[in-house]
């Protein structure tokens, strides 16, 4: 168990990075606590599986120190730090039974046998993997060989954070979710800190309490699943999260109102004062799911035209124009969409302002 | 991968198969006629039944050059797997080392056989040689050395060359199948506090087992049926000591005309390695089967 | 042009791939083969491509059979689930591959090709090598291939299958406009429901080598006529409960009763199993006769703008669906409604009796 | 200071396996009579006598040139059989493959030493004794059949679907093979040809029972001047030389795909 703390951290694949552009991981700077189940979210190539090999040891970073529990362990490989990984494909010992392959990181490390059994049956009662032990590895199913890799981590009691790459990259749809509900489990039951890498929203949103949104090398937000909803904090973030992802629109302020070429929304005031003082390319951002879409005109309405309607079953998803610009907006199954001619509404709380991509808070 | 079938796929084998047969079966069938019959001169031929096959089949001199044969391939392969195995673990993984132990290692691969047995005539000879007239000038051998003089010499002699010619082979092999071991089984095992030799014996050799396979089949054969080393380094001798059934062979059937017994015993002799073929050839697709598994 | 299959079947040796499966597709016409995995779907593009000769039946283009004819004379164009490109050739000659083999100008083959790749956006890739792109990329140069000579019959084997989620959601929305300019008639096959309702059309859904149901996507998606099609046409899946009608109130799970209304009233009382659509359970109470569920939450699954909660309910292992993101710990509690204008009755030999109109939910709203 | 150790034992193995080709280098550089007269752990007084016999005595380079030609040929022939059947093995079922395919594996395993008075029989019987193609077809018995193992390997690595979406496109078999299939496998074609060239190159029994004078090997060249010049040590030393230089030139080229080639594309 332990708090890991990452101090400044870059890292450059190049052996004399010049510039910004040769880091893989631009400065991150970061607290995992004790106990967490943490998820880490980016498209491929955004650096986080580079961030866990280096939580992990298997890298050192070019600059910053990782810290376990205020220790320096930035130079300790990863047997010496006590962390557990699951990698994306199975790895096991295809010659040992599944036992011996529980056991295996134990009779490494000289625990006595009659712990080893303990805590072999103890763990593989947790994953279900009882009636196996005595077979061998190698002619289990995909999840069932994902499980045992887990059971690596878990049957240390020392383990200090178990760490996922993509674990569930090779396990069939179908048994995707009863794997995803058995680690929410033990994460509930051992309150092991977890930390998740995968590209997929539904794996992180479900695994994790804190997602930590990466993108080009550079952590873009930190929050619970419904905060990265509500509030992203990047373009990146409201793109990346939600599908179909938030709906942006160019514009300038003009008072209390952003005006996108021909159209007038009106905003928050609070929201246009900041909005006003603010920096760079100014973006409005709304999530289908909060744009309203009405058949009359409406006070604060914005008149733009229905261009295409997709029947998702239990909602549609209507395709609009606002002056040229495309807008989507999810409307529940039970409510009509207007023909041709349509107002939106732009709810003023959830209604926000990019700056150069970030937030105006 | 499901395969179509087609069998118009024949129309591609055959060019194969016709050039394949015409150097493996036309012969094999003359040897069968050979085997078969009394052979006095041309067109003078009488048939004799199994005649030749009991006699060789009873022939104390094959016994011994099968009971050398299989010495000296159980031998080849005791000394060959491991070393191999262990210059593949010691190689370099990356960098420009890789190249350089790859083209060093493949160099006898390259070297015509008989050449082989000059190098090590030129390399062991106790008046010219760097080996004999080292190890004699150490004074340490009752017998001065000589791969002539004295059949534990040649032995050693000629094992030391075919381990020298081959064992880079297995090398190769091994090394193949070492770096086809992805990444994360390495990381994992560190993790797991696994020791070197633990990584070894739970990783490295389970997942050498295919490439071990075929490095075992290549060399069990090729060592069975060695012929141009030896016979350019010792000619079968001293004595009968390293005749093995290749030179014996070509012996009978060149040097004593014997050309119906020598036709039995070529047919022997192909049976006895057709049969180790089948059995590593099924233990191959075993192998495969397994992985897939 | 059409195309007709006429009792299809194969068999693989000994095992079933497909059988008596008859088809029409029209001229123009975008068409959904919706199944689970090992359903047939990949067998029955094979045969209509004439990859693979079906082991009875015939196929017949414009009327025409075309059952034994060689891939090389039809005119079709297939995009796989693995991104299948030239490795050898770049983007460009890949593109222009198939127009290559038939003779056609080498300027109008380069008008052709940087059409196409504009339409797919890769027309600033043309020079690389498919290995140099990324998984997006590569798809949209097998796409690109597929669509360029104008192929009579484009089929598509689940080509967004391997794509990261936010590339699907992308080509799905490029395809289904790109689809919509052509021609051809597109067969589409997908394991997932929300892509095979996101491009419309027709559907066809498949289940061990045999054809369930086959209509517009619509249609289908409202009157799945089996508890199986109801099965496989939804995501997260489609709730099921034993129970029975009593007296115009349908009884089901924990003493559950739902006022039956409209046609429904006229069912006879008996068994039947009755399916609820995940988001028809409500967080609220939409109307006086909704029927109230007590519920603990096993695990509240996220999905990208929905929050699916995982709850059991009288042994069965049921699924409501909530917009928008929202925390639920496992083990809290939960008060589900249901109503009763969108319940699904199946009867006991598990076919589709009545349906929820969509008349009924849209007036809910008002 | 583990790394180092296994560098070290590598360096000493290598040192090993370079000492006898030092020592035969070593004595072509000196003279028959340089090399009896006295031990030398290095040539004293190089000469490059034995090397100029052997580039002016038409008996020597002529062999090293007929040995080229036959190696060239088999090498042509083994690739150009063997890349269509190793096709349909690694993409068709049809009747008896399995069969086929162990069948010609075991010729590759059957002991040369079995076929040779067959074949000086045959070949003299077509009239193709001491000629080029006669070795280069004696040595198709063992090299076809490794060729196709080996290419099927590779060619079982790349998807099928390739082939399907070519015969959608329209291309024919022979235009899909050539300009689509074979620049795929490239390297397993290299690696092939690397290996025909070895086991032709290398091969001393059929190569010396089948040629007489006019297309007679170097190897076999060897073999008789051992009896014929009296050991001539230094002559035999630098044609020894000489045969492993192509073989070093063909390593250098392929060096690259080595590690797989040597798998055989099974890894």
């Amino acid at each position: 168990m332990a708090r890991i703390e990452l101090n400044e951290i870059a890292h450059s694949y190049h052996p004399n990075p010049a510039d910004e552009s040769d880091y893989a991981l631009k400065r991150i700077q970061y607290v995992w606590e004790d106990g967490g189940a943490y998820a880490l979210l980016g498209p491929s190539g955004c650096g986080k599986t580079t961030l866990l090999n280096i939580i992990s040891g298997l890298l050192i970073p070019t600059r910053g120190k990782v810290l376990y529990d205020g220790i320096d362990v930035t130079g300790l490989p990863p047997e010496k730090r006590n962390i557990a990984q699951v990698f994306q494909f199975p790895v096991l010992y295809d010659t040992m039974s599944v036992f011996n392959n529980l056991a295996f990181p134990l009779r490494n490390r000289g625990v006595e046998s009659g712990e080893v059994d303990r805590r072999v049956r103890e763990v593989a009662d947790i994953l279900d993997l009882t009636p196996y032990l005595n077979k061998r590895a190698e002619g289990l199913a995909a999840d069932a060989k994902q499980k045992i890799s887990l059971g690596r981590g878990l049957v240390r009691s020392d383990v200090a954070a178990i760490l996922f790459d993509e674990p569930l990259t090779v396990i069939d749809p179908h048994l995707k979710w009863n794997l995803r509900r058995k680690l929410k489990d033990i994460h509930e039951q051992l309150k092991l800190t977890f930390i998740y890498v995968t590209h997929d929203q539904v794996e992180a949103l479900t695994f994790a309490d804190k997602v930590v949104v990466m993108y080009e090398g550079e952590i873009v937000q930190i929050g619970s699943p419904q905060d990265l909803f509500d509030n992203p904090e990047h373009t990146f973030v409201g793109y990346f999260i939600g599908s179909p992802g938030m709906n942006f629109l160019d514009c300038t302020l003009e008072g209390n109102v952003a005006r996108c070429n021909g159209a007038r929304i009106p905003l928050d005031d609070g929201v246009a004062a900041k909005g006003r003082n603010a920096q760079g390319k100014i973006e409005l951002g709304i999530r289908p799911i909060h744009l309203q879409v009405s058949s009359v005109a409406v006070d604060g309405g914005v008149p733009a035209n229905v261009k295409m309607v997709e029947d998702q079953g239990s909602y549609r998803l209507v395709n609009l124009t606002l002056d040229g610009k495309t807008l989507r907006a999810r409307v529940p199954e039970s409510e009509p969409i207007p023909e041709d001619q349509a107002w939106l509404v732009f709810p003023l709380e959830w209604t926000r302002l990019f700056a150069d991509g970030r937030l105006i808070k | 991968m499901e395969k179509w079938p087609n069998n118009k796929a024949w129309f591609l084998v055959l060019p194969a198969f016709i050039i394949v047969a015409f150097s493996g079966i036309i012969p094999l069938m003359t040897v069968v006629n050979y085997s078969i019959q009394d052979i006095f001169g041309p067109g003078e031929a009488v048939f004799v039944g199994t005649e030749w096959f009991k006699e060789m089949l009873g022939n104390h001199r094959l016994h011994d050059a099968l009971w050398r044969q299989f010495m000296f391939s159980g031998l080849v392969l005791l000394i060959e797997i491991p070393l191999g195995i262990l210059i593949a673990l010691a190689m370099p993984k990356r960098g420009w080392g890789v190249s350089a132990s790859l083209v060093i290692l493949a160099l006898p691969l390259v070297i015509p056989w008989n050449v082989i047995g000059t190098i090590w005539i030129i390399f062991t000879r106790p008046d010219i040689g760097l080996f004999g007239v080292g190890i004699n000038s150490l004074d340490l051998l009752e017998v001065p050395f000589d791969h002539t003089a004295k059949p534990i010499y040649a032995w050693i002699t000629l094992l030391a060359m075919e381990v020298w010619h081959w064992t880079p082979l297995v090398a190769l092999l091994a090394y193949a199948g070492l770096r086809a071991i992805p990444e994360a089984y390495f990381q994992a095992a560190k993790i797991d506090g696994a020791s070197a030799w633990a990584t070894f014996l739970y990783i490295q050799l389970p997942k050498m087992r295919g490439v071990l396979t075929i490095a075992v089949l290549l060399r069990w054969m090729d060592s069975f049926l060695i012929y141009a080393e030896p016979f350019a380094l010792t000619g079968g001798g001293p004595g009968n000591t390293t005749t093995f059934l290749s030179i014996y062979l070509v012996k009978l059937a060149t040097m004593q005309f014997d050309l119906g017994p020598a036709a039995a015993f070529s047919l022997i002799y192909f049976l006895i390695v057709l049969l180790f073929s089948f059995a590593f050839y099924q233990a191959l697709l075993n192998v495969g089967r397994g992985e897939k598994a | 042009m059409g195309v007709s299959l006429q009792d299809i079947n194969r068999t693989v040796s000994g095992e079933i791939h497909l059988a008596d499966v008859n088809l029409e597709f029209e001229s123009g016409s975008r068409n959904v083969i919706l199944g689970r995995t090992l359903a047939g779907k990949t067998s029955l593009l094979r045969i209509m491509a004439g990859l693979d000769r079906p082991t009875k039946g015939r196929i017949l283009i414009d009327g025409r059979d075309v059952t034994g004819v060689s891939v090389r004379k039809r005119s079709v164009a297939m995009v796989y689930q693995l991104f299948i490109n030239y490795p050898s050739l770049t983007v460009y000659q890949n593109i222009a591959s198939p127009l290559k083999t038939s003779g056609i100008p080498k300027s109008e083959i380069d008008r052709k090709v940087r059409d196409i790749a504009g339409m797919l956006r890769i027309d600033d890739l043309l020079d690389r090598l498919p290995a140099e792109l990324s998984g997006g990329q590569q798809q949209r140069t097998a796409i690109a291939r597929a669509m360029v000579k104008n192929a009579e019959l484009l089929l598509m084997d689940e080509p967004l299958v391997n794509l990261d989620y936010k590339l699907r959601e992308e080509l799905r929305v490029e395809l289904q406009d790109i689809f919509s300019r052509r021609q051809a008639i597109v067969v589409y096959t997908t394991t997932e429901p929300t892509e095979a309702l996101l491009l419309g059309g027709n559907i066809t859904v498949l289940d061990e080598g045999r054809i369930l149901q086959s209509g517009t996507t619509q249609a289908v998606y409202r009157n799945p006529a089996t508890v199986k099609v109801a099965e496989v046409f939804s995501d997260p899946p489609i709730n099921f409960l034993g129970g029975r009608i009593q007296k115009r109130t349908a009884v089901f799970g924990q003493d559950i009763r739902v006022p039956l209304e409209g046609d429904m009233r006229n069912l006879p009382d008996g068994d039947y199993t009755f399916g609820i659509r995940s988001n028809h359970f409500f967080l609220s109470k939409n109307g006086p006769t909704d029927a109230q569920i007590q519920a603990q939450v096993e695990l509240a699954e996220i999905n990208g703008s929905e929050t699916f909660i995982h709850f059991h309910h009288a042994g069965d292992r049921l699924v409501a669906q909530e917009d928008g993101i929202h925390p639920y710990r496992i083990g809290s509690a939960v008060t589900l409604y249901v109503s009763p204008g969108c319940l699904f009755v199946f009867d006991p030999e598990d076919n589709l009796v009545a349906a929820p109109s969509v008349d009924r939910i849209h007036a809910k709203a008002v | 200071m583990k790394i180092q150790k296994r560098t070290i034992a590598l360096c000493v193995y290598f040192g090993v396996l370079i000492l006898p080709i030092y020592w035969m280098l070593n004595m072509s550089l000196r003279t028959n009579a340089d090399i009896l007269g006295y031990f030398a752990l290095y040539p004293k007084d190089p000469t490059f006598a034995n090397y100029i016999k052997i580039f002016t005595d038409p008996t020597w380079y002529t062999a090293y040139i007929n040995a080229m030609i036959y190696v060239g040929m088999n090498t042509v022939m083994s690739l150009a059989f063997a890349l269509p059947a190793a096709y349909a093995f690694s993409r068709y079922k049809f009747i008896g493959d399995g069969q086929m395919f162990f069948w010609l594996l075991t010729n590759r395993m059957a002991p040369p030493a079995v076929f040779l008075l067959p074949y000086l029989q045959l070949y003299s019987t077509i009239n193709l004794m001491d000629t080029h193609m006669a070795v280069a077809l004696a040595h198709c018995l063992f090299n076809v059949p490794l060729a196709i193992w080996i290419l099927e390997g590779f060619m079982s690595g790349i998807p099928k679907e390739i082939d399907e979406t070519a015969f959608i496109d329209g291309y024919s078999f022979p235009r899909f093979f050539i300009t689509i299939f074979i620049p795929l496998i490239r390297a397993g074609v290299g690696v092939t040809a690397f290996f025909c060239f070895m086991f032709s190159w290398v091969e001393l029994l059929f190569a010396r029972t089948l040629t007489i004078t006019e297309a007679k090997p170097i190897v076999a060249t060897m073999t008789r001047t051992i009896s014929a010049t009296g050991l001539d040590w230094g002559l035999l030393a630098a044609a020894g030389v000489l045969t492993i230089v192509p073989g070093g030139l063909v390593i250098w080229f392929v060096r690259n795909h080595l590690a797989k080639g040597f798998a055989l594309g099974r890894v």
